[in-house]
């Protein structure tokens, strides 16, 4: 029964969203808040990649939004998979005796590769605002490099849960700051402080490398958390 | 309508397509894990789908460089959209493992239908009523006496 | 041009469905993976160097890592396929 | 009035900072959630009186419309601005043990606040998604701080998936839209209605119909209600069913009253909100426990509130607005109640001769709910049925017999269960937890309310049809969030 009413309402939206693609105007849309932007980001803004005019300046909201639903899916995680009580995380301290490091090939590699992506993600994170790339995917790779330390050598390494909750906090609350600065110099929050600079240099498009500086190392903390909480054998029951 | 032969017709199929066998993933799988795959994928599809609302044809990436002034950019706004969806997407798939490992860990299985049964029995001994429909002896629930009360 | 984009999009469907039909799950998450890494190749062609970059770190890489993890997890981390799956836990 | 940003900000500030506040004192962070919330109360009143009866827009980043989001102030945003502070105070979570518990609960009401403020579309989706997202944290987590339970992960998980596959159709949804004008912004939509007029608009409203009709107990997709409340504490049973319904309510009834004013819009929401009304009675009236009885007349009584935002203009978003108030005084007081009286029915009897007070607060509240001629619910209702009818036309006429069928079946099932409050005690029932619980006491204050505004019917309606006339009209809307039709702008 459950079967085909499922199939029913799956033959209908294929109809539908089949239409809807034929009415559609493909590869020429009407890009009216698209076309203002483009026209006006060099001046208001000012950063060589426009995407990041979008998701720093004009759309600075969505991203604080965005970052919260992060802290809130790791927050959840971590209420859900560790043992946890106030003040005390789970420090995988306790299991580590079943813990391996893992193999030749994947210790050394790690050792070698550790430094060279730390680089990489902060080179993304600060030239966000001028090449593709920044704060969100900059902060993937941290995150990935730091855990992927922790998953290969478990018995050498271990990040401090409190360290990487000060950190996401302190990135958290640095994005706010910086956007209720705007608000209390009698402009609107998150409204791009500092003068422009120099256009498509580094030091360029106020406030925003800032900004994508904040969001690289929350989303890198956020992830790295979410990352070791699923690694971690122990599930209170 | 359009003529379907282009690069945007072909892309416009793969993206509903692809919703499509999410979303059907989604309905009729069993499996947890299979479910949130095809959520994964259902979400793949509306994103670039909503890539493919900013898409000029002949058009150049939204970066100014040196020597592009003048060319026709791409829409930066749905770019900027699907960043956003995209982190957001990794969130909840984080979030819905994490929930499936404490399900598998409580019911020992990964079926929806039979975890389905059992939470609505659980329920309804909860509440201190025979459970709706079943047959079978009800399974034997670890709570403690007077929870439903808390 | 357009057959590029064909074939992207044709492999990007199959692995799709591999990912609903496939009996072995290790093998469903690599074929996520391949669907996420088509996806990237497109936002590429569409010129979206920035999603292009997140899909590829956030939708091939990190996706694949935390599906791996639940791989691993969940007791699913195992070559053989059909005969050790377990009736209730097959895709129906 | 760039300030009231706030009302988002400080909650994503508190829940931040709770975590590293729960390290050095753990009382401190219990306390910084209600404190924010209190700000937030004073904030929406200065700014209740400051707005007066018109109303203001905030252009968040100095970007003037439509580059940028924009938020819009109005009575209407304020009174469920109020509304949220409110809730959120009366089921704080006193007693949990875990701190990350009360940042989930910051960022459910700052997700809140924003879906409320919010007059751009992705935006109003990235406030969903957190309020969806906090949701499942604090359903999972919930019977943890006090019962090892784990119905309630099961529970949410399916609610994940359900919700989750709403979020992406809303997404969709967003996408052909966006497709078909260029633009985000609601005011901005509003101006070009006719390029949404067609099939492609009108399966766009339907996406997000469905897509936030999750959250709202919409009939087809609303088959995680009873599980769910169910599992989780009946305060936040209260919460959920009191006020995030309500919010993705807004989120659906801005879209149909700003951008899709269209007569086939109408007749979705008209059939959805039947279908809705009929199958949440069937199963209330064949419930046996008190939980599953109040999770589908939860449903049944939304289905209402879709009937009545199906009446197009302020009239519908007059009606709606009383329903969705007094389906949140008179639900969120049953949840309440059921902190201290639930399960079994069969249980309460004697609860009368027990304790006549909660005897008498049920029974103010399921009259209300039925509408018995004194009680605010029986105004509402025949506001509703009367407009019904002067709407004509086939579909309006069959929604009628479709209320009035549902309140046959509505009185069979809550007479039975006055009868079992006023009948006799025998051996099966249960002796009532005596201990204080301020959700009783937070009940008690809802039926106040309740009889209060019995006495006050027509003010109070005239009020809110002022309310309901200022937000209804799509001229207001444009003229304060688009003053100039300059695009580009910086103020």
């Amino acid at each position: 029964m459950t079967k085909y009413s499922a199939l029913l309402f799956i033959s209908g939206l294929v109809f539908l969203l089949m239409v809807i693609t034929g009415l559609l105007p493909m590869g020429h849309t009407p890009m009216l808040v698209g076309n203002a932007i483009l026209e006006g980001a060099k001046d208001q803004v000012g950063a060589a990649n426009v995407v990041t005019s979008v998701v720093l300046g004009y759309r600075g909201l969505d991203t604080l939004g965005e970052l919260s639903i992060l802290f809130a899916a790791a927050s959840v995680v971590g209420l859900v998979l560790t043992k946890s009580s106030f003040n005390k995380h789970a420090s995988n301290n306790d299991d580590k005796h079943d813990h391996h490091d893992s193999g030749f090939v994947a210790v050394n590699a790690i050792d070698l590769i550790f430094p060279l992506l730390l680089v990489v993600g902060m080179y993304i994170i600060t030239h966000g605002h001028l090449t593709p790339g920044g704060g969100f995917q900059g902060g993937v790779v941290l995150a990935v490099a730091f855990s992927m330390l922790v998953i290969v050598r478990p018995r050498r390494v271990s990040i401090n849960h409190g360290m990487v909750s000060i950190i996401e906090s302190f990135a958290g609350v640095s994005f706010i700051v910086i956007g209720v600065v705007a608000l209390f110099k009698g402009q609107s929050f998150l409204q791009p402080l500092l003068g422009h600079g120099e256009f498509a240099s580094l030091w360029s498009a106020g406030t925003l490398p800032l900004l994508y500086l904040a969001v690289g190392l929350k989303v890198g903390a956020e992830l790295a958390g979410l990352l070791l909480a699923l690694n971690t054998d122990e599930v209170a029951s | 309508m359009n003529s379907f032969f282009t690069i945007e017709g072909i892309l416009y199929f793969g993206a509903i397509s692809l919703s499509i066998i999410g979303l059907f993933g989604l309905l009729v799988s069993k499996n947890l894990f299979r479910m949130l795959l095809s959520l994964v994928l259902f979400e793949a599809g509306a994103n670039l789908v909503l890539v493919l609302s900013g898409f000029i044809r002949n058009g150049i990436a939204p970066i100014f460089l040196d020597g592009n002034s003048g060319a026709v950019m791409n829409d930066p706004v749905p770019q900027a959209l699907v960043l956003t969806a995209i982190v957001i997407g990794v969130g909840v798939q984080a979030l819905a493992l994490s929930l499936i490992f404490r399900v598998k860990k409580h019911y020992g299985s990964m079926d929806m239908r039979t975890i389905r049964s059992k939470l609505e029995r659980e329920i309804a001994t909860q509440a201190g009523v025979t459970p709706p429909g079943s047959n079978e002896a009800p399974a034997p629930v670890k709570l403690v006496k007077g929870e439903a009360h808390e | 041009m357009i057959w590029v984009v064909a074939v992207v999009v044709f492999i990007m469907l199959a692995a799709a469905l591999a990912v609903l039909f496939l009996p072995n799950m290790i093998a469903a998450v690599v074929a996520s993976a391949v669907v996420s890494l088509s996806l990237t190749v497109i936002f590429a062609i569409v010129k979206a160097p920035d999603v292009a970059m997140t899909e590829a770190a956030i939708g091939a890489g990190l996706s694949s890592l935390i599906l791996a993890i639940g791989l691993k997890r969940l007791g699913y981390w195992k070559t053989d396929s059909i005969d050790k799956v377990k009736a209730g836990e097959r895709h129906d | 009035m760039n300030s009231l940003v706030l009302l988002v900000v400080l909650p994503l500030f508190a829940a931040f900072i709770i975590p590293v506040v729960a390290k050095f004192s753990p009382k401190l962070s219990l306390f910084t959630g209600p404190v924010v919330l209190c700000i937030n109360l004073l904030l929406i009143m200065s700014a209740w009186i400051k707005v007066g009866s018109g109303s203001e827009a905030i252009f968040l980043g100095g970007f003037l419309p439509p580059v940028g989001i924009v938020f819009y102030i109005d009575h209407f945003s304020l009174l469920f601005s109020g509304l949220i502070a409110g809730m959120v105070l009366i089921v704080w979570p006193w007693d949990a043990k875990e701190s990350r518990l009360y940042s989930l609960y910051m960022l459910l009401s700052a997700a809140s606040f924003g879906l409320v403020l919010s007059a751009d579309l992705f935006n109003l989706y990235v406030f969903y998604e957190l309020l969806a997202v906090a949701t499942y944290g604090i359903i999972a987590a919930s019977p943890i701080s006090k019962v090892p339970n784990s119905s309630a992960t099961a529970a949410s998980l399916r609610y994940l998936f359900i919700s989750s596959a709403g979020s992406v159709m809303l997404l969709l949804g967003i996408a052909i839209i966006y497709t078909l004008t260029g633009t985000l912004n609601i005011a901005h939509l509003a101006t070009m209605t006719t390029s949404l007029d067609g099939f492609a608009g009108l399966s766009a409203f339907a996406l997000i119909a469905i897509g936030a009709g999750v959250k709202a107990e919409m009939f087809p997709v609303n088959s995680w209600v009873a599980e769910v409340y169910g599992t989780i504490p009946r305060q936040l049973s209260a919460l959920l069913a009191g006020l995030v319904s309500k919010l993705a309510v807004i989120l659906i009834i801005r879209m149909l009253l700003m951008v899709f004013q269209q007569q086939a819009a109408f007749d979705l929401l008209l059939v959805v909100g039947m279908l809705g009304v009929i199958s949440g009675e069937m199963v209330a009236w064949r419930a046996k426990d008190m939980i599953r009885m109040l999770s589908f007349s939860s449903i049944a009584q939304l289905g209402l509130i879709f009937i009545a935002f199906s009446i197009a203009g302020s009239k519908g978003l007059w009606i709606g607005m009383a329903l969705m108030l007094h389906h949140l005084l008179v639900k969120g007081g049953l949840f309440l109640m059921a902190d201290r009286f639930a399960g079994h029915m069969g249980k309460l009897k004697g609860l009368a001769k027990h304790s006549p007070m909660a005897a008498a607060v049920f029974l103010v509240f399921v009259l209300s709910l039925l509408g018995v001629p004194p009680f605010p619910g029986f105004w509402i209702k025949l506001l509703l049925i009367l407009n019904l009818a002067e709407q004509g036309g086939g579909l309006y006429h069959v929604a009628i017999a479709t209320i009035l069928l549902a309140t046959v079946i509505e009185t069979a099932y809550i007479f039975k269960f006055v009868r079992i409050l006023y009948q006799k005690a025998d051996a099966d029932s249960t002796p009532i937890n005596k201990n204080y619980s301020s959700s009783y006491t937070f009940a008690k204050l809802f039926a106040l309310i309740l009889l209060v505004s019995m006495l006050f019917v027509s003010p109070i309606s005239n009020h809110l049809k002022d309310i309901a006339n200022h937000s209804a009209s799509p001229h207001i809307y444009i003229n304060k969030i688009l003053p100039t039709k300059q695009l580009g702008d910086r103020s």
